[in-house]
């Protein structure tokens, strides 16, 4: 999909950037195929899908 | 506070009380920061004092005279007097009680309250300079700041805002009679909110506008019944002029406008345009407040615009100074600022906040309403999608035709494949209030499906938004699908 | 269709074009089956014709005079007068133009109309009278039937609605010189509407309710604004009292109403009270209408209310023979029986469609309007929910205000543990659009956090609702938190 762009509620984009999962890497399991929280829980167990901690340092891209 | 020239220290000092600037204070005292909230002038800033708050007051109250006025259809025969001094005292008092609650608030949630002006003395230390009543100045020393110093009016040669009759938004929002004539400059959403208003309690009003059509950015048929509107209201346009200098005539002012694109040596000079009004008011865009705090001394830079650049955790370039709201670049929206300043306030606390919203929604108070959030259809293809669009028109509203108002539509753009909602544009009445639906869907990453199938009350207007899902799905009840 | 005494056959046969019957229609025709519908008296049912249109649309014309009437603080004066049959003829020209909307999309998407009443002869068989015109009648035979014949309002002893004083609110909104006096026989949502209505063109209004409160089946703190406003319109009530019976007085009519709960053998016996006025509505309550079209015939029964029950695809206990809207049980609301409706129809088809919803939004049309959604506080403790609730009161909404109407407030109710949203409450201004976005984030399952970080526009109602969310995350920026 274009620019990556994921459909994802805040609650599950907040705990992943809590948990430093990337979300464009996870399926959804939610309705419509929606990021769940769970989803982003589930791929914090596994360890795999999890890919790269988001980096601490600033991003670029502005609002 | 102890003022005076003493130095006091503070965990997260904020320069600015706008939306941007008292969120983030009010957050931070949520938060159990110690927060000290610098401001100048007046708390709740340009919004409260002299932007959002103000004139949706007056184009709320003109609206309140002008519907009764015409509304002989429906069988109401009144001829309303219009007290604008009366108007603009009772505007006053809900400002009044908006910022006294706002300074309450900060209080109640511990936050440092500080009269004066803020200046950087170098990346950890403001000095504070507090004029009247000569009390001095004094140091602060910080560990975080928060710049949220807002926007000004632009101002453009000839027409300075001292002169009595050229106003700015703030002075328009303030006159105490109606004037006969006015002449606006600029059909941005500012001159064309305020074109209603003073339209609606029967000033004469022409618009100048560089360009060739109002509210530059939107498109062109959600524009066009907000034109049509304005004509009716006897709005007079002139597009494709500047406004190049004034002159004071018998009753106010003649206003002398060129030409916009007129390239240089153009054989036939084409003929200013000549205005005579009461006043003229200027309102051509806004611009940072950014080069008046010696943001140098801190290091903190600004772009080209004079907006200060930020990440998504509201970051300058210097990393314990974050910038929200006006300042920090567009959209100028105070519920933008807003966001932003929670974010800064939440990332200096340790929390894991981000800017990382999906969708923003932008409203214009004019008549009717226009309100958009997420991406138009021209945006989403430039995006790469391949979106579907669905469109309900209010004219098919039971609950519009009850208002006596039913010009618009709702307009709803998604994915194609799976149908996720990725941007909504409404044109017609509470625009303003039906798109806070469609923002939600966005950012839960709602189907078309999802809307469509949630039940909508009857009879209102948020039936035309799952109508106009239903009609990009193929099964809209209240209208032809394609 | 051809009339006379012929039989014709049909997949889909509709009896009643209510918004349960016509939608159910369109979507049949949208699904390509071959549907008839049945329609004795007028396009739309009660609601487009004698209900939630004709109500809204004098609710919102009286608005618009009284506002203007009572808007001298905002430095408006005016002094509207009300030529109630101009009123009127305005309602029902926006009755006719949604009725015959009706009337084209059904014909548009391929619907057989049929003037005329149904009869049920046996299971798969109808009898169509065509009354006027002397037409006779016609057979039609089906495969599926949609039972959506609608609701009438009930008659109380004595109070009968062919005698002229005495109206049903199909009467009440059709008046057509504003009364001077109106006793009103109950508080419910239709006669506190029409009580308000008239209050408003400044008829004295008496409500005699049987009970102790307006809006039973309401929490009181719902209740109270729009019992203020009522009593500031002047609308007195007397509570307790039902209405015993009538007789002729010199301008109009005098009520006798006895106390309600009279407990047999009680030593004093209370007075009667007795009030007079020129007409006087009952408006206690609806009732199904499933007593007139032979449904024994076809074997479909109903309950002791005279409702007929479905289960969850809108089947009655015959297979193939559908029920939607009032004729199927509470809550009596137009956009439930569309639902249904359009429920029965997919089923029909063949999709897996059924009634699933999570929360049926209501709406009461007083001034304030209340509007409600799922779960009350009290209801999710009962489903075994620790419910944290969160409110936020539009005293402190700058839009709310700006619109000189800052009454009410918006509560939701959420699960302790994970925040998911169970329901909402809101009173106040545009309560009815407010309650979509609470809808669909119900309906979505969406959380609190959810609705708290989805940027809401400044200034909006809709931020009232962002903040009841936070209110109850214990984050509200705009009031205290507790
Ligand atoms: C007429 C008009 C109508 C508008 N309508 C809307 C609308 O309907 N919706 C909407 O979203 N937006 C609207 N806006 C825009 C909105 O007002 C701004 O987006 C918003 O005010 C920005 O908030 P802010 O906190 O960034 O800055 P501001 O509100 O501008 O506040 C900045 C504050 O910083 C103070 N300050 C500046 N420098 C210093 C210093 N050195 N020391 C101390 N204090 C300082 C200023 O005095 C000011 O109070 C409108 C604007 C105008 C003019
Ligand atoms: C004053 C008032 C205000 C209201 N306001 C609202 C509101 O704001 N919001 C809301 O949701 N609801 C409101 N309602 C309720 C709403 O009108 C009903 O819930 C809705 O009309 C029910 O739709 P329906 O299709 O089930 O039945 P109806 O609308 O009653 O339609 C049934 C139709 O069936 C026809 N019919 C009956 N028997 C036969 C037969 N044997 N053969 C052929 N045709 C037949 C009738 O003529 C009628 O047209 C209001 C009601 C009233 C009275």
């Amino acid at each position: 999909p274009p620019r990556n762009r994921v459909f994802v509620p805040p609650r599950a984009r907040r705990l992943a950037r809590e948990t430093g999962i990337d979300l464009s890497s996870l399926e959804g399991s939610g309705p419509g195929g929606r990021i769940t929280p769970a989803d982003v829980r589930a791929a914090l167990d596994d360890g795999t899908a999890g890919v790269a901690r988001e980096s601490r340092s600033p991003e670029t891209n502005p609002a | 506070m102890v003022v005076g020239d003493v130095t006091t220290g503070t965990d997260v000092l904020i320069v600015g009380a706008g939306p941007a600037g008292y969120v983030a204070a009010i957050r931070a005292g949520q938060l159990d920061l110690d927060v000290t909230l610098v401001e100048k002038d007046a708390y709740g800033g340009t919004c409260l004092n002299h932007g959002c708050i103000p004139s949706k007051a007056l184009i709320t109250a003109t609206d309140v005279a002008h519907e009764a006025a015409n509304a002989e259809e429906m069988g109401i025969h009144a001829d309303p007097a219009i007290d604008l001094s009366g108007m603009v005292a009772w505007k006053d008092d809900v400002v009044d009680q908006l910022t006294s609650g706002v300074e309450k608030l900060c209080k109640a949630n511990q936050v440092n309250l500080l009269e004066g002006t803020a200046t950087f003395a170098d990346e950890n230390t403001v000095r504070v300079s507090h004029d009247g009543e000569g009390q001095g100045s004094e140091t602060i020393e910080f560990e975080h700041a928060i710049v949220s110093t807002g926007s000004r009016p632009v101002e453009i040669p000839n027409f300075d805002f001292d002169d009595d009759p050229v106003l700015d938004s703030r002075q328009a929002l303030s006159l105490t009679s109606v004037p006969d004539s006015l002449v606006v400059v600029g059909a941005g959403y500012i001159g064309m909110e305020l074109a209603s208003v003073f339209a609606k309690v029967d000033t004469d009003v022409t618009v100048i506008e560089m360009l060739e059509s109002i509210l530059p950015g939107y498109d062109d048929d959600l524009k066009r019944p907000v034109k049509q509107r304005a004509t009716e209201l006897g709005i007079e346009f002139e597009f494709g002029y500047t406004a190049a200098e004034w002159r004071e005539a018998d009753d106010g002012v003649r206003v002398v406008a060129e030409p916009a694109d007129r390239t240089a040596g153009d054989d036939e000079e084409p003929d200013p345009l000549e205005l005579e009004a009461e006043a003229v008011l200027v309102a051509v865009g806004r611009e940072p407040v950014s080069d008046t705090l010696d943001l140098e001394a801190a290091g903190v830079e600004t772009n080209d615009r004079g907006f200060i650049e930020t990440d998504s955790r509201a970051r300058t370039n210097v990393d314990h100074i974050f910038a929200a709201g006006d300042v920090a670049g567009e959209p100028m929206l105070a519920h933008k600022g807003s966001m932003e300043g929670q974010v800064a306030t939440e990332v200096i606390a340790g929390e894991p906040a981000a800017i990382d919203y999906q969708a923003m929604p932008a409203v214009v108070f004019t008549d009717p309403e226009i309100a958009t959030v997420g991406l138009t259809e021209t945006e989403a293809k430039e995006a790469g999608f391949d979106p579907v669009v669905g469109q309900f028109p209010f004219r098919a509203s039971g609950r519009a035709l009850t208002t006596g108002d039913a010009e618009g539509f709702v307009s709803v753009v998604a994915t194609e494949s799976k149908g996720y909602l990725l941007g909504a544009s409404i044109v017609g009445p509470e625009a303003s209030e039906l798109v806070a639906e469609l923002g939600l869907a966005i950012e839960l990453g709602a189907t078309l499906e999802d809307v469509a199938s949630t039940v909508h009350a009857h009879p209102t207007l948020s039936e035309s938004v799952m109508e106009a899902a239903e009609n990009a799905l193929g099964r809209a009840i209240h209208t032809l699908n394609r």
